[in-house]
């Protein structure tokens, strides 16, 4: 079946690590991800400056190794984004920031994809808290 | 027209009262699981407890275990189930409501 | 469970599909009423069917004179407002909630349709998708 | 050795319980301040409305007003007040303990 | 209101604060609890009269057989006993809590003094100073 | 008096927004902040990449200006920002980042300073949630 996923809350609430347990055995049992979209205090999860401890799991990086292996579309809200501090190359450029954070396997993306993913999946499934 | 909605529910129902709100919502047909804090819901201490005979109940068995309530007294209603029956669960309703 | 194969079809009729954006909590403690809003308007304006539903304390977004200046955040009910301008009609409030926090449909901003439990049950089962905040 | 609390409560009494924790510690002397959505508190229509009597209670006015609720009955026995009352109550009381 | 002259010269005393650490939210939703109980450690590590409380959903926190790995997260019940080895002995747990949830003392991973509420308020009222988490 | 502020909300929750109100207003009235400690999601207020909107109230930015006006000792929890992706340069050098993103007016430290505050100070006010 083809799935989207909506994850709201910030990677430090187990909400998000429920969203990343979904995606794993969702892909592993041969559904598609069609996207996953980040928002409100979700888009934290962009940020490629997260530092785990080496007896903690790494939840950002656990995303990460799951694009590689699936091509995932991880899409963060740009204007949630923006607010809390998550910025590619190209945003950093426009708000004359010297630095960026935006981790090379992550997209901002307005709302629109958010729509899109509600229209084309057959299931969304909304995590927050 | 009518579809069936798997209700996620996240909160712990002794400190507020999203479960409640579920419950208002829910169906014949529908299911709620519990998942993370939500699991709490499985306890027979909780106070919705009497609310979910005949619903179609389920919670995360690693979030139950997490918590340390396997060895507590459960409602017996609830079935235990694993990611891979929470995405199979996914599919086979119509849709996710998740209530956080 | 309905049978997964006729929703298969029925969900692959990209432009037919009834979406339901689910309101529950209240303004102003964080901005997910805020972002919940901008995504009902981009909902609306890519020209999807678009219901919105305020339950619990997700009603007291709709209380009128809302004066958010005072501690300097947007207001919600401009955005609300801005609703009507794109055609979101389909606004329905639970009216348990309404009752329970003493609110009347002359204390709301907008004009909402405040509906019993079983219109409540119906509606959200109607819907093809919910988006939840 | 018994101190002064001041109590401070961003909850909505509606969704969730913790006001109701914050009752079960306050004892002659405290102050309840509510802010922030505890300003949801100050509706007569509030479940726990009716134990705020004889007890002191606070609450943020610009609150109110951001939520609209200046418009809706409110409890007469909380008093309104601003950030400067907020920071000279902090002083005053001997602890402050926030309830989130 | 105590006079504040008084509690002036009382709270300038350095060395000899009270600090009461409170605990109010269930485990593994969040990590407030771990980083709750990183402060009590810390606190306790700076030479802190440190007294820890735990209420409501609070309690959760103490419950035994935590086998928190299953969901990839550090093991609370780990940082709790080693709360012993820090001389952490004033640990008290609220005994409406505890009921309410049908906790007994023989689940909980470490020794805890149930206490009623009034014995509750009057700990919190002792306390110079309180976290709440 | 002396007074301390814990504050363990993200910047997008209002309890952030109330804790700036309370220390402008404590500092205009003649009180003295000893410290500011960002803890839990309150560490994300240490970001320097945040792009506010025009019309938007920049929380992050009002702080900065407290900050130059009254010399505020403004502190984020090491351990929980590392977890968070807030960093400096010596730690974006210690886990090998190109980048970093936390503010000049801020600084990373241990819970050891959330304890100095808490005994230093006459009064210590938590905002969270």
């Amino acid at each position: 079946m083809i799935l989207s996923l909506a994850i709201h809350s910030p990677p430090s609430s187990q909400a998000s690590y429920s969203a990343y347990q979904f995606a794993k055995v969702a892909l592993i049992q041969g559904h598609s991800i069609y996207r996953v979209f980040f928002y409100h205090n979700g888009v934290y999860h962009g940020s490629d400056l997260t530092c785990s401890g080496q007896d903690e799991f790494d939840l950002i990086d656990a995303w990460k190794q799951l694009q590689n292996e699936y091509q995932l579309d991880l899409v963060a809200c740009i204007a949630a984004g923006l607010k809390r501090g998550i910025i590619d190359t190209t945003e950093a450029e426009r708000y004359e920031k010297d630095h960026h954070n935006l981790g090379n396997h992550f997209e901002l993306s307005g709302l629109g994809q958010l729509v899109d993913a509600t229209v084309t999946s057959e299931r969304l499934i909304s995590f927050g808290g | 027209m009518k579809h069936s909605i798997l209700h996620t529910v996240n909160q712990s129902p002794f400190s507020n009262n999203t479960l409640l709100q579920c419950l208002n919502t829910y169906t014949d047909g529908d299911g709620i699981l519990f998942l993370e804090n939500g699991a709490y819901a499985a306890l027979l201490s909780q106070p919705a407890s009497h609310l979910l005979e005949n619903k179609t109940c389920y919670v995360i068995e690693v979030d139950l275990h997490a918590r340390g309530l396997l060895e507590q007294e459960l409602n017996a209603d609830i079935q235990l189930i694993n990611y891979e029956t929470f995405v199979q669960l996914s599919t086979e309703y119509d849709v996710v409501q998740s209530w956080y | 469970m309905s049978n997964s194969l006729s929703s298969n079809e029925s969900n692959t009729k990209k432009s037919s599909k009834k979406i339901g954006i689910v309101m529950r909590h209240a303004p102003y403690g964080n901005n997910l009423a805020h972002e919940a809003l901008d995504a009902a308007l981009a909902t609306s304006i890519y020209g999807q069917e678009l219901t919105l539903i305020f339950m619990g304390d997700g009603v007291f977004q709709l209380l009128h004179q809302q004066e958010s200046k005072a501690i300097h955040q947007k207001n919600l009910e401009k955005q609300l407002t801005a609703l009507e301008f794109y055609d979101i009609e389909k606004v329905f409030a639970c009216k348990h909630s309404l009752d329970e926090r003493q609110l009347k449909q002359n204390n709301l901003s907008i004009n909402v349709a405040a509906i019993e439990t079983e219109e409540l049950q119906q509606l959200l089962h109607e819907q093809d998708v919910l988006l939840s905040f």
